[in-house]
């Protein structure tokens, strides 16, 4: 069987600055993979890459054997690949259930049109995704807060919310940046256990970048380590916490928690 | 909090209109006669000096009795609209013109604006005298609009033909805002100078209007050395720029232009650098003025504290509608009396020296009198003032 | 959003009472007809307003509105005094137009942001001037005027539209047909920022980078509501082309573009009726004020200043109250 | 050739002076301020009455339009920007109260000192005259020199003085700026109070050039926001840059493009919008959302 997204010799260069190179991995249906590597090891633009948001410089990313990599980001959306953002990125005056309404963009079957005009199927539409937002937040456990408004959501919520916007739009595999971020370690767990069951329950495979090394250790398949923008180290967790060069990548720089 | 000063703001705003609409109770009736035109923003130059010579004339008649038409003896009151030189605003001031029962209308200041208003005006029978150039407002089937001063048309061939008898001027260049009014008056300027058989060595060179430097723009038109260089339809603002700016550059010929100018702008503007420079003026120069326009400049003055060539040509209009509506009384209402009227009127003309006459004219021009006849006094520009150079008729 | 409230019901009955039969009767009882044009103008302005206010909508400040209105202007001057084709047909044609060039212009500016695209589209207005001023086709510096008036239309014999220059009140005429037009531009807006078009823009106007996360085609939608809001220019332009019979390179101008920018401002870029009352307070409100003579500048400006200093966010967020609604 | 380049020269610097200004409140406040060609014009009518009208030294009159312009530049941020950007979901409202305050300048500067078009005496006659290579008025030489000296001290108050440093971090991050103990509130008035002393300082330098009237507000303000477009937005080298180009262009454009006569104007237009629509963050600014 042939894996669900690979990355292919992908190279990215900002002027003379490598942010990747030559980075080329496999991800399998149904596995959540983590991306880790100390501050600059180029996880995001890795994770732009594969989003598209930003082309590679050589090199490719395919999904299910089609090339999807130096597109436009809605397209490779469409297609199934949906990233979540490492800030705050959210629709700051829409309330929840409203962001989780428009993410369900891909969903639509009526035309814009349609919805102009009000035809019977703008509003099964419009009578569906607010159904299904409603399931959605209640699996997420964010049915009480789901007319609150973006911008007044704690930390935490917000990225639950990420989640819950990139899963709206259905996909199949969901990138998360840095979902553990400034969270303590009841949060964190809760997290961990959400995505499983993002997993688990809906069949997403989830393809994660994140420093939180306990978390990661919990929640991950299996593990690609970056360093400099190479590719150090690929495995299960236990493989991972073994490896020497990764042991020496993390000492050399021990003192960085926070960063890209 | 917030509403409560809000609300304040609205109350003074109010009182202050309230304040304003109380004017000078007086024992005659009185005639009200509107004006249309642009009194702020960059080309408000244009309109005050219009709108204030207007009300200094109605002050002066009231101040002295009144004006008396027909049987009646009426105060003059000037009901003015500023247009922001906007054709949209300025159908709306025509439009506030016919509210307020006004028949006679001067204004507005440019093509664009004289051209939209004329829908409103012909509609609600009020006569409008623009300062604009364009054929079309004063040939048939247009009706109410009147020239109210010398069209370049008309002057910018005499001027030439007066230059190239005296000065043997050969060759003459053009150079116009990138704007309507300015760009139709190079149009029929240049027209005007080839059938006379000058040779138009430049006719392509524009400004914006917002140009602070002049000296690349007529870095080209210099190497042309022309005898004459026309600034058509130049405003007062740009006039002593584009003059110092040629002769910096050394430019040596005659400069002229067809349109109202100051001579206290010159001189501030341009100093000696505007000396010989030719403008179309009124009948304000020591040679030409009577008693009455001293009278006038000196009211004016005043009144606002400065006085403003530019008004020697725009006194005209409303001496036209009084004397018009003093010669046939039912006019007051009634514009068509005005306009069958104006084919026969005739009155002496109080502003100038001599026994000029006031008359509608433009029949050569427009085929019907849709014009006043004003002398074509063309003016040189000498140390500070300026000086009649030759004064001819419109017809 | 489906759900029309009895409220809002009421609310726009009595609006479309008080335009279609208030108004005239008002101003039918006090004898101020000179309003009847302002009020026009206000309708009109208010439409091509409503398409800047979209282009707000998706977080663009459009201050090229004015470039479309002239280039509807003109499109629809050249149809009837050039082609000899009826105004009602020329009308839609000055839409499209305007917002097929908004469409190829769209394609090359849109990616700009921020004051960046409000600078290209301000000097887009100064180009379609130049270039009103430069073409054989637009008459150039001599604009064009004496265009005719509106004729009747009629379909199978039976009379539609009447013909305006047979009538005796065009001003009436005028209005009735502005207000028309702008209920139908309020209308449309209303249910489009209500529809899933108007969602997308929202999304957009928050966050393009996570719009276009969630599968959201963001250029296109941009074109899109850019051409419809050029739409709303040109027929807002080439009504008033009509009314004024005339158009001139200086029909509308960079200071046209600006207003309608500020109209939306004042009203409010939270709401979607904000353009309409900004362009009625604006515009009327500088007629109001013609009392004040030389003062009328200083006070207009101060009244202005006063409205942004005291509310910010526009003059129905005074009715709204502080973050309600969207 | 000699001459475009002079003209050039004289236009960039003076066009980089105004586009410092509205520049400098762009980076600290981001506000777009309609009314700087207001200020502008208010600068030069200061120094045309203390200089024209009442014979004070043109150096005076020309500190007078400084003072008097950041003293109202202070009060309007104070007064209006400060509190409107605090109460404002949208930070473009501003927009809005800077085109109110264009209005109401220009109707003071109507009342005040009137519609005609001033200018005062020269200050230095003569021409300079190079075998008519290049020809310039010695006046304009002083004021390009004048210019190009200012533009240095302002850079070198950013670069060097506590002020200007505060400034400078205040532009690049307000929330970072504060966290280091920046008075925003305060820096932000004495940044618009600077950016509009620049425009009082070349209205006052130009007056004695073109001359000044109410008129010239608008479309300074218009070209001012090319210029910093050109350069990019919030910059002060993209100013500076920005205005060096404008001047160039229209040097460069009006001598080179002349022939095409009345399409000149359209044809630089139009290549800005290209050149913008390519580089959409102008020379050297950041992209701003």
């Amino acid at each position: 069987m042939s894996p669900l997204l690979q990355v292919k010799n992908v190279t990215k260069r900002y002027g003379g600055l490598t942010a990747n190179n030559n980075i080329s991995f496999d991800v399998a249906e149904n596995e959540i993979l983590s991306v880790i590597g100390p501050n600059g090891a180029g996880k995001s633009t890795l994770f732009k890459m594969i989003s598209s948001f930003v082309p590679t410089t050589s090199g490719e990313v395919l999904y299910r054997g089609e090339r999807i990599s130096n597109n436009k980001p809605h397209i490779v959306a469409r297609k199934g690949i949906v990233r979540t953002f490492q800030e705050t990125t959210i629709f700051k005056s829409m309330t929840v259930r409203e962001s989780v309404i428009v993410a369900q963009h891909l969903r639509a079957k009526a035309s814009l049109a349609g919805y102009f005009w009000g035809s019977r199927a703008a509003k099964a539409d419009v009578a569906a995704f607010g159904q299904y937002a409603d399931e959605l937040l209640e699996f997420l456990g964010m049915s009480e807060i789901s007319s609150e408004l973006a911008s007044n959501l704690p930390q935490g919520n917000l990225r639950a919310l990420g989640i819950a916007i990139g899963l709206a739009t259905d996909p199949k595999v969901l990138l998360l940046d840095e979902p553990f971020a400034g969270m303590n370690h009841d949060e964190t767990m809760r997290m961990v256990d959400l995505v499983r069951s993002v997993r688990d329950e809906r069949g997403v495979t989830v393809l994660l970048v994140e420093h939180d090394m306990p978390a990661v250790m919990t929640i991950s398949d299996r593990i690609l380590v970056l360093n400099f923008g190479e590719k150090i180290a690929e495995g299960t967790p236990s493989e991972i916490q073994n490896n020497d060069k990764v042991i020496e990548a993390y000492l050399g720089s021990s003192d960085d928690e926070i960063g890209m | 909090m917030q509403r409560r000063a809000l609300m304040k703001a609205a109350m003074i705003a109010m009182s202050m209109t309230a304040l304003q609409t109380t004017t000078a109770l007086a024992e005659n009736p009185v005639l009200k006669i509107g004006f249309v035109g642009v009194t702020s923003g960059p080309a408000a130059s244009w309109g005050i000096s219009n709108q204030r010579s207007m009300e200094t004339r109605a002050a002066w008649i009231n101040e002295t009795g009144g004006y008396k038409i027909g049987d009646t003896t009426y105060d003059i009151e000037i009901v003015s609209f500023d247009d922001q030189k906007d054709p949209k605003r300025a159908i709306a001031g025509m439009e506030k013109m016919a509210q307020e029962g006004i028949h006679y209308v001067v204004g507005p200041n440019v093509d664009d604006g004289a051209a939209a208003v004329r829908p409103v005006a012909e509609a609600n029978g009020i006569m409008y005298f623009p300062y604009a150039f364009p054929k079309s407002l004063y040939t048939k089937p247009a009706s109410n609009a009147i020239l109210g001063m010398v069209a370049n048309y008309q002057s910018g061939p005499a001027i030439y033909k007066y230059l190239m008898k005296e000065k043997g001027v050969k060759t003459v260049a053009f150079i116009a805002a990138n704007e309507s009014d300015p760009l139709s008056q190079r149009d029929s300027g240049v027209a005007a100078a080839k059938a006379l058989g000058l040779d138009v060595v430049s006719d392509n060179v524009t400004y914006q209007v917002d140009t602070t430097d002049f000296t690349p723009v007529l870095t080209p038109i210099m190497r042309e050395r022309p005898d004459l260089l026309v600034l058509s339809g130049v405003s007062p603002a740009n006039a002593p720029q584009l003059i110092r700016s040629a002769r910096e550059l050394g430019f040596q010929g005659v400069i002229s232009t067809e349109t109202a100018q100051d001579a206290g702008v010159l001189t501030e503007g341009a100093g000696d650098l505007a000396n010989g420079f030719i403008s179309v003026g009124g009948a304000s120069t020591p040679e030409l003025a009577s008693p009455m326009m001293i009278e006038f400049v000196d009211r004016y003055t005043k009144m606002f504290g400065e006085y403003n060539d530019e008004s020697n040509t725009k006194v005209y209009a409303l001496e036209y509608i009084l004397e018009t509506l003093k010669a046939d009384p039912a006019a007051i209402t009634d514009v068509t009396a005005f306009q069958t009227t104006m084919d026969r009127f005739e009155a002496p003309n109080p502003y100038m020296k001599g026994d000029a006459k006031l008359r509608y004219v433009g029949m050569s021009s427009f085929g019907q009198r849709r014009q006043v006849a004003v002398p074509l006094v063309v003016n040189v520009f000498q140390d500070g003032a300026f000086e009649t150079l030759f004064v001819a008729e419109v017809d | 959003m489906e759900n029309i409230t009895k409220r809002q019901l009421f609310n726009v009955g009595l609006f479309l009472f008080s335009i279609f039969i208030a108004v005239p009767l008002i101003i039918s009882a006090t004898g101020r007809w000179d309003f009847y044009f302002t009020l026009t103008s206000v309708a009109l302005l208010a439409i091509a307003s409503a398409g800047v206010w979209l282009t707000f909508y998706i977080g663009r400040i459009n201050i090229g509105q004015g470039a479309f209105a002239l280039i509807g202007a003109y499109v629809s001057a050249i149809l009837v005094v050039k082609g000899g084709i009826s105004f009602w047909i020329s009308l839609p044609a000055a839409g499209i137009f305007a917002a097929i060039v908004a469409i190829f212009i769209g394609m090359l500016v849109l990616r700009l942001r921020g004051v960046y695209f409000a600078m290209i589209t301000l000097v887009l207005t100064q180009v379609v001037t130049l270039t009103a001023l430069a073409l054989p086709i637009t008459n150039g510096a001599k604009g064009i005027s004496s265009i005719p008036l509106p004729s009747g239309v009629s379909l199978f014999g039976i009379p539609i539209l009447p013909d305006f220059a047979t009538m005796a009140n065009t001003k009436l005429a005028f209005y009735y047909t502005a207000c028309i037009l702008m209920v139908l531009t309020y209308a449309a807006l209303y249910r489009l920022v209500n529809s899933r078009l108007g969602h997308l823009c929202r999304s957009m106007q928050q966050n393009e980078e996570l719009a276009s996360s969630i599968g959201v085609n963001i250029a296109h939608i941009r074109i899109v509501i850019f051409a419809i809001s050029s739409f709303f220019g040109g027929i807002g332009g080439a009504m008033f082309g009509s009314i004024a019979q005339s158009v001139y390179p200086s029909s509308f101008q960079v200071a046209d573009s600006v207003n309608f920018m500020l109209n939306c401002f004042l009203g409010g870029l939270g709401y979607v009726f904000g353009p309409m009352l900004g362009t009625l307070v604006l515009y009327f409100g500088w007629d109001l004020l013609f009392e004040l003579g030389k003062y009328q500048m200083l006070v207009y400006s101060i009244i202005l200043i006063a409205v942004i200093r005291f509310l910010p966010n526009g003059l129905l967020s005074l009715q709204f109250g502080k973050g309600a609604r969207k | 050739m000699e001459q475009i380049l002079a003209n050039g020269v004289y236009l960039g610097s003076q066009y980089a002076m105004i586009a410092l200004g509205l520049t400098l409140i762009f980076a600290l406040m981001n506000v777009l301020n309609f009314a700087h060609g207001q200020m502008y014009v208010i600068g030069g009518f200061v120094t045309y009455t203390f200089y024209g009208q009442l014979g004070v030294p043109f150096v005076l009159a020309l500190l007078m339009s400084c003072i008097s312009l950041a003293i109202l530049g202070a009060l309007i941020e104070k007064f209006l920007f400060a509190p409107v950007i605090k109460g404002s979901k949208r930070e473009e409202s501003t927009m809005l109260l800077a085109a109110g305050i264009a209005f109401l300048l220009d109707a003071l500067i109507l009342l005040i000192f009137g519609e005609k078009q001033r200018g005062v005496p020269k200050i230095i006659d003569g021409v300079f005259n190079w075998d008519f290579r290049v020809i310039m008025p010695y006046d304009r030489i002083l004021i390009c020199v004048l210019a190009i000296l200012s533009i240095i001290c302002f850079i070198c108050f950013m670069q060097y003085s506590k002020t200007g440093r505060a400034l400078r971090a205040l532009a690049q991050d307000r929330t970072a700026a504060q966290l280091m103990g920046v008075n925003v509130d305060r820096y932000s008035m004495i940044g618009f109070a600077l950016g509009a002393m620049l425009a009082g300082l070349v209205g006052g330098l130009l007056v004695t050039i073109t001359g000044i009237n109410l008129g010239m507000g608008g479309p300074t303000s218009i070209k001012a926001f090319m210029m910093v477009m050109i350069g990019g937005a919030g910059v002060i080298s993209g100013a500076i840059a920005g205005g060096i180009i404008l001047g160039f262009m229209e040097a460069i454009g009006l001598a080179v493009l002349s022939q095409y006569g009345d399409i000149t104007y359209l044809l630089i237009f139009v290549s800005l919008m290209i050149f913008l629509a390519i580089r959409p963050q102008g020379l050297m600014g950041k992209p701003w959302g």
